[in-house]
């Protein structure tokens, strides 16, 4: 009996068991929670909703205002529609916008330079102490000693040199660019028509990767197919521009001013040319020097080619030859830049122009930069959004000099130059900076203001300024902004350039550093502007810069020769030191006997994104500084591998 | 044997019958969506009384097509003043004193009948959709059930599954594909 | 997968002149921005990085040395490939997925829903030209990254694939603007993806293929034209049927153009040498 | 209370009563075992992002362990075919311990194909929203492996019951004596079942997967032999197996767990199936090297270069050689140490071939200026799948050792249904 019951009640909750669960499971209770499950594990962040909108507005960023709208979702800018220039500032503008580590106040030094220890201060103390300073020194006659550094000619930099010049010093400076080079060699910016030519001899100009700018030149390759004009480009490495041109020539590393004159050589003599510019007799006497063989030994290219080159340019109804090596990061000798406009001036091209900028600036040579790092001396320094102290081949020596000096630093996230500053005022992104018919695209981040407006601000507390500065809003300003006229005369400054222009004729080649290294520049990253923002670093590519590593460019033989294969790890060593330790790629679109570094990496601040990211060449690049155009020449530099 | 079967057989049933329930409404229980801030509202009388028949005069769409969805406070006021006083008589609408406590760009109601974010359903497109004849395919109430005629802000339908949306594609002939609704 | 009984026209396709591209990555940023990418501190781990479209630098090192090599950039997004046959479309992802979370559209766009897909990567092993990307971590957006967040693309869970859909949200969104202005043919609404908007040089074209007028279905018959490693297509029209007879192609809808042979050449795996 | 910490002492008295290198053995499979749950935890929770599969190099290790696990494991549905269809009673006394390891591999397939899934929760969705196409047939090899693979499971579940009813505990208790007894009297519909569904599975996991990708010329073959290639693996492979792991056994045991004939019986099926095999394999090698490679514009020799390559191939055939020459003739088959060479042998080349499909398969460029890709799996993948493998080998070593593995062990015969 017992073990009947004993059996029943098995029966009994076995059939329980198994009835619950085929209960629960066919009201369909475990899939749903599976379900709910799914949904809250993934808690993943839905953008808030709202009322789409377009916005117009000029981007600012450069001299060329190019359109662009903006897609808003409620008080958010989403999406930057349209945006006809190629710029890495374009398209990741939103990118700078909602940066997470945009500064919202203006910041305090506390802690040791360098060390980018800061403290957010009020807009009203901070400005006192620095007009203070400012009053200061001038009282006590040390004009000099303030400075001024910009990152390009724009309105902000325009107010800032009015209102350092207005202090009676003349120390403003701006990062070397295409234009302050120029401005400084031939006395104003060339005007290149590039509608008109139908012949462009480029040297080593990266027409298409951001050279000059870049939304012109956008639209000069978009008619370019089909359209008979002719491209030559003068080049070392293999970029996409020598890819897009009709015709590469290849020349050895920084041998493209011994080309200009060689085919000016060709042209003098056989053609009987002569320019129109002032001191051109002198200027032949060094022409006379690059004979074919000349030439043809130290550029490594043919004699025939170069007469072929030379022939071509000088049939051509309209040609046009191109300076200002790089694209974004550009650096060329004097010497370089007279000697390529030389050949417009001699076929007496009609596509290429001077000109000069007016407006509030009072004209003075925008070059210098790195003279005045070597050099020069302050105890007030202005950087207004410039990076001098990344940028710049001498950025450890003007860290040195910003050590003992005050510095104010005006720019929306910290770099490595703010870094050293004392104050760090948090300006605006053009995004947020009022278009002249007062229209905002969006409010102003925090408590950022617009250079402009700061520097109005602090002129008011300038005695020395005050009269200089009649505005009360950077609106005002504008509407006397930089306009520009054409230049008379154009004269070759030879006198300067005695040891430069012979010192071409020296080889380059030596036992001791036997490579030479040469910067290239990825799309978008330019020259380290925009490795703060991420999706630019969902750009770079598996040979640049891969799992945290940096890579450099190498040619096979040249790979051979060193004893290196693909992917080993080696140091860059030249006389200024050594950076490393770098992985290597190995590609034939590099020249022999070159290493080819990306710019860019390196930063040592600028957000977390760009921090301590590969290694930054200017370091060890060539820093002798050219006579004209003060700023550092970076082609020339001699390095050895280990 | 078949009494020892028998005596499997009885729970089971039972048992599988009580779970079944259980488990269900438990699932409904939990699964009800609750909106965080409520304040009552009549669908109702607003409708007859103060002649809201087209739903779009408070649920409207923005210039692009886009759907507003709830209201928000400020569209309230605009009727019930803020200004005026409390005691008002029954035709004019009067001013709501749980007004003062929220901003007009508050929207102290929560949907039940959102979508997930991955979703994109567009009431322009459904709602002006029509058939060969002219009559409108879509009405609010074949999706939101009678939300016009409710008093309370109670739920009235619950959770709109996939399914739903896809039964009346089919019904219309319309694509099903999942790109017509997700991205 | 029949688009038989739909009242879908179009077709959408892309062509990519390559003369053109000077690889400024336009493009990339903005598809990025438009589709709400993950943002990671540091994204150069490039095989597990999550983007839409990859800019691929492309050289010719393989058959030339300096000086005749070339550069160039090819951006490469998800090619909606459609099989041999247009009017049902088999791309190589769609048989495979165990979960039906992707899809061929009726207008050949190739879906992806991150919701209903159980992250098993069959569809990615099956893809030719590595154009999905799974969330091999949770996509994140710093603080303030997340107001430049687009409303109309959800943000997909970790362990979920994701792909480039040619941006149909912003179709939809222009079908509703149509809508509101009393358009509701669906054929009548047109628009171009975040990419070919923001192309500085106007080397993107985007469009319908079926329709024969367009410049995109000119341009995909253009000479120039080619597909991504896709080397059937140089083959003659008898022979291509022949191979189309035993085989599925992937037959991809982005056309690439190009003047330039050495691209051409690079197509091809077996090298000249 | 004392219940446990009885248990606990018993264990410790065992653990000691045991030579040194087996208890070594044990505390580093114990160990594999924690390590396991904790990067299971890790891999669960935080993602995918700690393995080193990548977006071109999609799946890793435990794609591998999957297909290795139910090609061998397909060795249970065959020697249960044999013993109860064609009734080869000399199999009675290794089906116990077969059927065991089909159980185990199945359900670590499980556990593998769980971690490879990005979003785990959402792993019935395979059964909920499946990829049929039409006429039924499903489009995704997935589809079918997730029906079939679960199938076969439940009915490895059923067989493996009668087996853990032979505990000595249980076996007392006369109803589950008689459930056991009556089960193993009607296993012979579920060996039928489990072949019937076996079959596909096998041919979907182990060779339909990788036969669909068209865009893929490192995989894509049109013909069909592949399906049936895998399933040929499995029989051939998956008895070797089955032979293998209780004459591993019975080393450590240092006793007798089967007679000779079984392994006999078994290994001469196992070779003969090997035959086959290595006949196919040659035809699919041979087809992929003259038809389908070139197909994709491709060159056989290219896409076989690279890390895993050719070598991996030649291997696989080296290996091969063993069973089909040891385990076919009579008098090397019938000397231990020459069988012992063979069905490892024959193992070693399933496995081989599975790494042949998986590595070399991704490591093909899918674009002509990309090089090889290359994939060595983190330490949490290494630890998870050797995890697993650890903790199959101590159900086998439990199951040995209390439950009635090896019949042939307790010597009244191999009688059914009389208690003791």
């Amino acid at each position: 009996m017992k073990k009947i019951e004993r059996k029943e009640l098995l029966m009994m909750t076995g059939g329980a068991v198994v009835g619950g669960l085929t209960g629960y499971v066919l009201s369909g209770a475990p899939f749903l929670m599976f379900q709910d499950l799914a949904e809250w594990t993934q808690d993943q962040y839905v953008p808030l909703k709202g009322e789409i909108k377009l916005l117009q507005s000029i981007c600012q960023s450069c001299t060329t205002k190019c359109e662009i709208s903006v897609r808003m979702v409620a008080d958010r800018a989403v999406k930057v529609e349209t945006s006809n220039a190629a710029c890495p500032l374009g398209q990741a503008s939103l990118q700078l916008l909602y940066h997470p580590e945009r500064i919202d106040k203006p910041l305090k030094r506390t802690g040791n330079k360098g060390k980018g220890r800061f403290v957010p201060v009020s807009w009203e103390s901070a400005m006192a102490d620095i007009s203070g300073k400012m009053n200061a020194l001038v009282k006590n006659n040390k004009k000099d000693a303030i400075a001024a550094i910009n990152k390009d000619i724009n309105l902000s930099s325009e107010l800032l040199e009015k209102l350092i010049t207005s202090t009676g010093s003349t120390n403003v400076y701006y990062e070397s660019s295409l234009n302050a080079l120029t401005m400084s060699a031939l006395g104003g910016v060339v005007d290149y028509d590039f509608n008109k030519a139908d012949y462009v001899l480029s040297f080593g100009a990266k027409l298409f990767e951001g050279w000059g700018v870049p939304g012109t030149m956008n639209k000069v390759l978009a008619s370019w197919p089909g359209s008979g004009k002719k491209l030559v480009q003068v080049d070392t490495n293999c970029s996409r521009t020598t890819s897009l041109a009709d015709e590469w020539v290849p020349v050895k590393a920084g041998t493209e001013p011994v080309l200009a004159m060689g085919i000016a050589n060709y042209l003098i003599k056989e053609k009987k040319l002569i320019s129109a510019g002032e001191g051109f007799a002198k200027w032949a006497q060094y022409v006379y020097q690059y004979d074919m063989a000349t030439t043809a030994k130290l550029t490594g290219v043919s004699e025939d080619r170069i007469k072929a080159l030379a022939e071509a340019f000088y049939g051509a109804r309209n040609p046009m030859a191109v300076a200002g090596r790089g694209a974004h990061g550009v650096s060329s000798s004097a010497s370089e830049i007279i000697a390529v406009y030389a050949l417009n001036t001699l076929v007496r091209s009609t596509s290429v122009s001077l000109k000069q900028y007016t407006g509030m600036g009072t004209g003075k040579n925008p070059a210098g930069i790195d003279d005045f790092i070597k050099n020069g001396n302050f105890e007030l320094l202005f950087i207004n959004e410039a990076d001098p102290v990344y940028k710049s081949v001498l950025g450890k020596d003007l860290a040195a000099k910003m050590e003992k000096a005050f510095v104010v630093a005006m720019m929306p996230l910290i770099n490595d130059t703010a870094l050293y500053a004392d104050y760090v005022l948090p300006s605006l992104t053009f995004l947020e900076t009022l278009q002249s018919d007062g229209q905002t695209v969006l409010k102003p981040y925090a408590s950022a203001k617009h250079a402009g407006d700061i520097i109005i601000e602090l002129a008011g507390k300038i005695d020395a300024a005050k009269g200089a500065f009649p505005w009360t809003s950077y609106l005002d300003a504008v509407k006397q902004a930089g306009n520009t006229r054409g230049v008379a005369g154009f004269s070759f400054k030879v006198d300067k350039l005695k040891e430069q222009l012979s010192a071409f004729k020296k080889q380059k080649a030596d036992a001791e550093y036997p490579l030479s290294l040469i910067p290239v520049e990825m799309p978008l990253v330019g020259d380290g502007d925009g490795m703060a923002f991420p999706y630019v670093l969902k750009n770079i590519d598996s040979d640049s810069f891969m799992l945290g590593k940096m890579k450099v460019l190498m040619n096979k033989a040249t790979a051979k020769k060193e004893g290196v294969s693909e992917g080993s790890s080696i140091k860059i060593i030249s006389e200024r030191g050594k950076i490393g330790s770098v992985k290597v790629h190995i590609t034939d679109t590099i020249a022999p006997d070159v290493v080819a570094v990306p710019l860019g990496f390196g930063h040592m601040a600028y957000t977390k994104y760009a921090e301590k990211k590969g290694v930054n060449p200017k370091e060890i690049m060539a820093a002798d500084i050219d006579p004209v155009t003060g700023a550092a020449n970076w082609w020339g530099t001699r390095v050895k591998i280990s | 044997m078949r009494r020892s079967i028998l005596l499997f057989l009885l729970p089971f049933i039972v048992f599988s019958y009580l779970f079944f329930l259980i488990s269900q409404t438990a699932c409904d229980a939990f699964r009800a969506p609750r909106p965080q801030k409520e304040l009552p509202f009549n669908h109702k009388s607003h409708v007859t009384k103060y002649g809201a028949e087209d739903c779009t005069m408070c649920h409207g769409y923005y210039a692009d097509g886009r759907f507003k969805g709830l209201p928000t406070v400020a569209e309230c006021v605009q009727c019930h003043d803020r200004g005026s006083d409390v005691t008002g008589d029954p035709e004019t609408p009067k001013r709501k004193a749980f007004f003062d406590s929220y901003k007009d760009t508050d929207k102290p109601w929560g949907a039940y009948a959102t979508q997930p974010d991955l979703v994109y359903f567009s009431h322009e497109v459904v709602m002006t959709a029509k058939y060969e004849d002219g009559r409108l395919k879509a009405r609010c109430g074949s999706c939101h059930g009678d939300k016009a005629g409710s008093m309370t802000t109670e739920m009235i339908k619950g959770k709109m599954l996939m399914g739903q949306c896809m039964d009346c594609h089919t019904a219309l002939k319309l694509s099903n594909k999942c790109m017509v609704c997700h991205d | 997968m029949k688009t038989s009984n739909s009242k879908m026209k179009r077709r959408w396709g892309m062509a990519i002149d390559l003369d053109k591209c000077n690889g400024c990555g336009q493009c990339s940023i903005s598809c990025a921005q438009e589709n709400n990418m993950p943002i990671f501190e540091d994204d150069s781990d490039v095989p597990k990085r999550v983007s839409f479209l990859d800019l691929m630098k492309v050289t010719n090192d393989r058959d030339a040395s300096y000086p005749d090599v070339k550069v160039a950039f090819i951006p490469k997004m998800c090619q909606q490939c459609e099989g041999n046959d247009p009017l049902n479309p088999t791309p190589p992802c769609v048989s495979v997925c165990p979960a039906v979370a992707t899809d061929v559209g009726d207008d050949g766009v190739v879906s992806q829903i991150w919701s209903r897909c159980i992250g098993c990567r069959y569809c990615q092993t099956a893809c030719p030209y590595e154009a999905r990307a799974f969330n091999w971590w949770k996509p994140k957006y710093e603080s303030t990254f997340k107001k430049s967040l687009n409303s109309d693309v959800s943000i997909a869970s970790r362990g979920t694939i994701v792909k480039c859909t040619f941006c149909s949200h912003i179709w939809k969104r222009e079908r509703d603007k149509a809508a509101a202005n009393g358009e509701l043919d669906i054929n009548a609404v047109t628009y171009s993806p975040a990419c070919v908007t923001s192309c500085p040089t106007g080397a993107m074209v985007f469009g319908d293929l079926n329709d024969p007028a367009s410049e995109i279905s000119m341009l995909s018959r253009d000479k120039r034209a080619f597909r991504l490693v896709h080397t059937i297509d140089e083959k003659s029209p008898e022979e291509q049927k022949k191979l189309m007879k035993i085989k599925n192609y992937p037959n991809p809808k982005v056309y690439y153009l190009s003047s330039q042979k050495w691209i051409r050449d690079m197509m091809r795996f077996n090298s000249g040498k | 209370m004392n219940v446990i910490s009885k248990f606990i002492n018993d264990m410790k008295e065992l653990y000691k009563s045991y030579p040194k290198n087996i208890r070594i053995t044990l505390l580093v499979l114990i160990a594999l075992v924690f390590g396991f749950g904790i990067f299971a935890i890790q891999i669960l929770f935080w993602g995918l992002g700690y393995t080193d599969m990548n977006n071109v190099f999609t799946w890793g290790n435990w794609i591998i362990g999957d297909l290795g696990l139910v090609a061998l494991g397909g060795g249970a549905f065959f020697t249960g075919f044999f013993l109860y269809i064609f009734r080869v009673e000399k199999l009675e006394p290794i089906i116990n311990s077969t059927v065991l390891i089909g159980f185990m591999c199945y359900l670590f397939t499980f556990v593998f194909l769980l971690f490879d899934l990005g979003q785990p929760l959402r792993c019935w969705f395979g059964f909920a929203y499946p990829n049929w196409g039409e006429h039924l047939m499903p489009t995704s090899m997935l589809t079918e492996v997730f029906f079939c693979l679960s199938a076969y499971f439940c009915i490895l579940c059923v067989e493996l019951v009668p087996v853990a009813l032979r505990h000595k505990f249980l076996d007392n208790v006369p109803v589950l004596h008689a459930i056991g007894h009556y089960m193993h009297k009607l296993m012979w519909i579920m060996a039928a079942a489990g072949t019937f569904l076996s079959f596909f599975h096998q041919g979907s996991l182990g060779g339909g997967m990788w036969d669909v990708l068209y865009g893929k010329p490192g995989w894509y073959r049109p013909h069909h032999q592949y399906f049936f290639l895998a399933i040929v693996a499995a029989t051939a492979g998956g008895t070797s197996f089955m032979t293998l792991c209780p004459y591993i056994a019975g080393k450590i045991m240092k006793k007798e767990v089967m007679p000779k004939e079984t392994y006999w019986t078994l290994t001469k099926i196992s070779g003969a199936m090997f035959i086959f095999y290595t006949l196919f394999r040659t035809y699919d090698v041979y087809s992929m090297a003259a038809k389908y490679v070139p197909m994709a514009d491709r060159n056989f020799a290219d896409i076989y270069g690279g890390y895993y390559g050719l070598w991996l191939v030649v291997l696989e055939f080296l290996f091969l050689a063993a069973p089909v020459v040891l385990l076919n003739l009579k008098k090397f088959r019938e000397q231990e140490k020459f069988m012992a060479i063979g069905i490892s042998g024959g193992v070693l080349a399933i496995i081989t071939s599975k790494l042949e499909v998986m590595l070399h398969g991704f490591s093909v460029p899918n674009f002509p200026w990309r090089p090889f890709a290359a994939y060595n799996p983190t330490f949490q993948e290494w630890i998870i799948t050797l995890g697993c493998f650890a903790t199959m080998i101590l159900i086998y070593t439990v199951f040995a050792k209390w439950f009635r593995l090896f019949p042939h062990l307790d010597h009244e015969g191999h009688g059914e249904g009389e208690a003791h």
